[in-house]
């Protein structure tokens, strides 16, 4: 059994370092939020299988994950509802200090006001 | 023969078969030229594929309560696919004219 | 055989992640988000946790992929633009550092493993049998309390977006559909199904998998579906009757948790009266769940345009 | 039993594989919401035939899958209407502006 | 027994509150109040408990490690357990007249509520996931009441603060799954008494989780904007009590848990970033037009200032009697920015209230029309300078002489810079407060401005009175605390 977790483990940890690096690298604020999901199911993945054990799941980690999945989606509906207000009020899905026409600008004037 | 049992040996055809039927749909889902045969494929050979593949599985099931669980899996996703395959027909339909 | 399954499980989570993330498109984005959630919910069937299996089923497929696509729908209409992902090299090694110290980590270290025998000494005194209800609703249940009161806290932070004129206003989009059409057809089929899934799954997670969020979640799902077919009338926020449903959940928790105080410890389910006491927070928390969840997606209030 | 059970379970995951490339292709979003209906489905089989393997609770997720599948395409369906709330029935394709 | 029952009241008190305040509607103000003098009593319980019997420990549910989950109200925990409370009902006092439209008062009350009990939760919790769930709940209520501003830069605001603070709690989460990995159990003290691998990167994941949390230097981006576009009263508390939740569990974390995973390095990177937010947060705070910048940017130099005690504390100094003196100053020094921080605040808030603006320009010749608080705005401020009278200055004091006994003055100087950076980021407000200018304002009921006076008194009164604030500290406090040796 031990193949399989490894396996899962490789797995979990490399959602983890997709998601971190959509969260790093993407400006568009919907696709930060779908990123930091990935990163979340990757880590509780990440958990489950660690604790796996034969048939099933240390019973302590599953609450945990369930736990952490509830919570995970409380987050990111105040994130999207917020992205979805944001983008309404100025018309933009990305922070200022992410947008690239504004970078020369930004930098000439030494930092945010 | 009598090394594996009947139910097994039908549990095994039903859902190689439906495996077939899936993998029906997914041909029919990239071959196809437009959305709505696409979705035609999709919709029909999918659900046989299911079912067959539910039919599969009862006969592994061990009690009523599994068999009904089954039944309702497979009533439930025959309804959602009806339905949705209407719906996503119409939103294209919607689009193509929107965009069209 | 395991293996072969397990690398084609594995292969599809990490395709639909990347194509998730990486993609350009956001509405093919959250399509394969959707996917992802799914094929992650395998996987927790496939580790055998089947409680997680049904969260990540109901949540991460479910309501998130709702919330999502609303989201890409709403950024659409603001005429919000969208941009290709930016490359970089910095944050593609500070990914990759974390994503690989933390694998070499978790599979060099011998586990400790973890708490199985303690759960398994301590669950007959907790009053029910499926572990992981023990664990939520009792040995931590002051987790699973300060969670639902974090579901409470995220209704109140998407409430606080309503501009002041909007409080007023019914909870959500002004959402119709045509009468008698499929939409409204499926509004008044699923949601019979859907409660009796709910009620099912709330009720038999004291001994197989199945619980009050798990439940609840199904329950907003099918409510959110009458209300999206305009079956439902959407409350205002300062609805007494759906304020009472936020609060009864959480309430019920903290009476029964204070009431422990009297016999012997905060939290404390004495062992006879545990299954009783569990059963009637899990009714209430189920109840508070699916009101929260199912306004979270609807979102703030919006004025309705006089038609 | 097993063995062809999770090598079908395989199979299937496959056939998903394939419902990736027609998400990712389109061209248009009722392809891509289709194709998200088929990895529905597609996940709900592999769920009940995981059931006699792993554990037959497993159908309760194939219950909840089968449930909620049809739930994003509500999601899809809502989202594309025009006004984001209405009913793609609503506008009947061939009288043109009438769904606002 | 008392003890638990204070706890109780402490920790299920604001959770139902918030529950009553939702219900309640318009008598919101006054379910909020009823929690607070309960809360109060409950702290005065369980101060004179803890000088008693030494700290509270409750095993919920009976249970205990490892499998539940305990709390414990040690000497660190019941401080800002008391500091949490005057500061909730001095915000109190000023919100009442602030929140009338239905809106704001149905978010904030439960809000403000909901953000009391999380803070309390992680004070006593010694869990680490219990930890991250009330971590979660005082960020998500704390971005309700920044979105609730009604500036433009609120809702920016809120959704920075939204994407740092998710990005944060998953670090930490991580950090989290690999100690369970390594330990199998959540326990602090279960964790400390046994070792792992896996013990090195689950710290620096932790720490990296709180430090965004904390928004500890370079990871304070999302604060100022968050604090100054929120409305006063609540900008009051999201700057003077929701970061110090991110810095205890870092201190439980760095020196309760893993103090072997902490190498004398990795110390003084920490205090290097606190002196970098020093320098930052004064410099930026220097360059602000509108006192709520200022102040915010203030927020950032100050949480610094907790963080210079962590190579005292820990490598070289521990367990010596300096380091005894360096962890209490710092944490003298939290409770005496509580209040001083909230009473700026709160001053700013009165202001706004009269005369509709926090621009220093439209400050002008304030102090003759409102005396009372531009005095109270003047008595806070020489708390956060750190001169004397006040917590600010024992804190600095303390923790310099620390530094010197210990051989390691460069951390001291840095305490000092900040006095002065603060001193010359003070100054701007109050030249403007106290110019001659004839002001045209509108009348603030005398009562009200009494409050951030009573505030910045307290503020003050650490410093004279810091005696009972350290022995306390000390009643409860871990070994290291103490100056005995690990």
């Amino acid at each position: 059994m031990t193949g399989s977790v490894v396996l899962f483990v490789v797995t979990a940890s490399a959602l983890i370092g997709i998601g971190l690096w959509g969260f790093l690298v993407q400006a568009h604020l919907l696709r930060r939020v779908l990123a930091f999901n990935v990163v979340g199911s990757g880590l509780f993945l990440l958990f489950g299988a660690l604790g796996w054990r034969g048939g099933g799941v240390d019973p302590v980690p599953q609450a945990l994950v369930i736990t952490g999945i509830v919570v995970a989606l409380a987050a990111t509906a105040v994130a999207l509802w917020l992205v979805g207000r944001f983008a309404e009020e100025t018309g933009r899905a990305d922070l200022p200090e992410d947008r690239r026409e504004d970078r020369q600008e930004k930098s000439s004037a030494g930092g945010r006001p | 023969m009598s090394a594996i049992a009947l139910p097994d040996v039908l549990t095994i055809v039903l859902t190689g078969l439906g495996l077939l039927f899936f993998l029906a749909g997914t041909v029919g889902l990239l071959r196809f030229p437009d959305t709505f045969s696409r979705l035609h494929a999709l919709t029909k050979a999918d659900n046989v594929g299911l079912g067959l593949v539910a039919l599969g599985v009862a006969l592994q099931a061990e009690t009523w309560g599994q068999l009904a669980r089954i039944a309702l899996v497979w009533v439930l996703a025959l309804v959602a696919a009806g339905l949705v395959a209407q719906l996503v027909a119409r939103a294209a339909l919607v689009d193509r004219r929107l965009r069209g | 055989m395991t293996v072969l399954f397990d690398l084609v499980l594995c292969a599809l989570m990490l395709l639909a992640a990347l194509a998730a993330i990486g993609g350009r498109g956001l509405f093919r984005a959250t399509v394969f988000f959707v996917a992802y959630g799914i094929t992650v919910a395998l996987a927790w069937v496939r580790l055998g946790a089947i409680d997680v299996a049904l969260a990540e089923a109901a949540i991460g497929a479910g309501l998130t992929g709702l919330l999502l696509l609303g989201a890409v729908a709403r950024l659409r209409r603001a005429g919000a633009p969208e941009f290709p992902v930016r490359a970089g090299l910095v944050p593609a090694l500070a990914a990759a550092g974390v994503a690989g110290a933390t694998g070499w980590v978790a599979l060099r270290v011998p586990g400790a493993g973890g708490l199985w025998t303690e759960a398994g000494e301590a669950l007959p005194l907790s009053g029910v049998e499926n572990p992981v209800t023990a664990v939520l609703l009792n040995f931590r249940a002051w987790d699973t309390l300060l969670e639902s009161i974090v579901l409470l806290a995220a209704l109140l932070a998407v409430w606080a977006l309503a501009r002041e004129e909007e409080w007023e206003a019914p909870v959500g989009p002004p959402l119709h559909a045509r009468p008698g059409g499929v939409l409204e057809g499926m509004a008044r089929l699923l949601p019979p199904v859907g409660i009796v899934v709910g009620v099912f799954l709330v009720w038999a997670g004291a001994s197989q998998p199945g619980g009050a969020f798990q439940g609840g979640t199904v329950l907003a799902a099918v409510g959110l579906i009458a209300a999206l077919a305009g079956l439902v009338a959407l409350p205002r926020p300062d609805s007494g009757s759906w304020r009472t449903a936020l609060a009864a959940g959480p309430a019920v928790f903290l009476l029964v948790g204070a009431s422990g105080l009297a016999l012997g410890g905060l939290l404390l389910f004495p062992p006879d009266w545990a299954k009783a006491m569990i059963l009637t927070v899990e009714v209430f928390l189920t109840l508070s769940i699916a009101a929260t969840l199912a306004l979270l997606v609807l979102g703030p209030p919006q004025p309705r345009r006089m038609p | 039993m097993t063995g062809w059970l999770l090598f079908a379970a395989a199979a299937i995951l496959l056939t998903l594989g394939g419902a990736f490339w027609r998400v990712w292709q389109g061209p248009g979003e009722a392809d891509r919401m289709m194709a998200a209906q088929l990895v529905g489905t597609g996940g709900v089989g592999v769920a009940m035939l995981l059931a006699p393997v792993i554990s037959w609770h497993a159908l309760d997720v194939a219950i909840v899958l089968a449930l909620l599948a049809a739930f994003a395409a509500v999601g899809f369906v809502k989202a594309s209407s025009p006004d984001g709330a209405g009913d793609p029935e609503e506008a009947e394709p061939s009288e043109g502006e009438e769904g606002q | 027994m008392t003890g638990e029952v204070a706890l109780a009241v402490l920790l299920l008190g604001p959770l139902l509150a918030a529950l009553g305040c939702l219900l309640a509607g318009r008598q919101g103000s006054t379910v909020a109040l009823l929690a607070l003098i309960a809360g109060a009593a409950a702290v005065v319980v369980l101060w004179d408990g803890m000088l008693r019997t030494g700290p509270i420990e409750v095993r919920l549910g009976g249970w205990g490690a490892p499998l539940g989950i305990v709390l414990r109200a040690d000497g660190l925990a019941v401080g800002f357990l008391a500091a949490a409370v005057v500061v909730m009902g001095a915000v109190w006092a000023v919100a009442r007249h602030d929140f009338a439209t239905p809106r704001a008062r149905d978010v904030f009350w439960p809000s403000s509520m909901l953000l009391w009990g999380a803070l309390n939760a992680i004070m006593v919790s010694r869990d680490l996931f219990n930890l991250y769930v009330g971590l979660e709940l005082l960020t998500l209520t704390a971005v309700a009441m920044v979105a609730l501003g009604r500036g433009p830069g609120a809702i920016e605001a809120a959704l920075r603060y939204v994407l740092y603070a998710l990005m944060g709690s998953l670090v930490y989460l991580l950090g989290v799954v690999l100690v369970y990995h390594g330990h199998g159990t959540l326990d602090l003290d279960r964790i400390a008494a046994g070792r792992s691998g896996a013990d090195a990167l689950a710290l620096g994941l932790m720490t990296a989780g709180l430090a965004i949390k904390t928004a500890l230097f370079p990871f304070h981006a999302w604060l100022p904007p968050a604090h100054a576009g929120a409305p006063s009263p609540a900008s009051a508390l999201l700057s003077a009590l929701v970061p110090k939740a991110g810095f205890v569990m870092l201190v439980r974390l760095w020196f309760e848990a893993m103090p072997d995973a902490t190498p004398p390095a990795a110390l003084a990177v920490m205090a290097a970033l606190g002196a970098g937010a020093i320098l930052h947060g004064g410099l930026m705070a220097l360059r602000q037009e509108r006192l709520k910048q200022i102040l915010a940017y203030s927020t950032v130099a100050q949480l610094g200032y907790l963080f210079v005690m962590f190579p005292l504390v820990g490598g070289a100094g521990a367990g010596t009697a300096g380091a005894a003196e360096a962890w209490a100053g710092t944490q003298i020094g939290a409770f005496s920015h509580a209040l001083a921080k909230a009473a700026v605040f709160l001053c700013a808030a009165l202001w706004i209230r009269a005369i509709g603006s926090d621009r220093l320009a439209d400050l002008a010749g304030l102090a003759r029309a409102m005396p009372l608080s531009c005095f109270a705005f003047g008595m806070a401020a020489v708390s956060l300078m750190g001169l004397p009278p006040s917590g600010g200055f024992i804190a600095k004091y303390l923790v310099m002489r620390a530094s010197f006994e210990l051989g390691l003055p460069g951390w001291g100087l840095v305490l000092a810079a900040g006095g002065l950076l603060a001193a010359a980021y003070f100054y701007r407000p109050l030249a403007a407060l106290f110019a001659r200018e004839p002001p045209r304002v509108q009348r603030t009921p005398r009562l009200l401005e009494a409050v951030p006076l009573a505030l910045a008194l307290a503020a003050a009164a650490l410093g004279v009175l810091s005696q009972p604030a350290y022995d306390l500290l000390q009643a409860g406090a871990p070994a290291y605390a103490r100056g005995i040796g690990p």
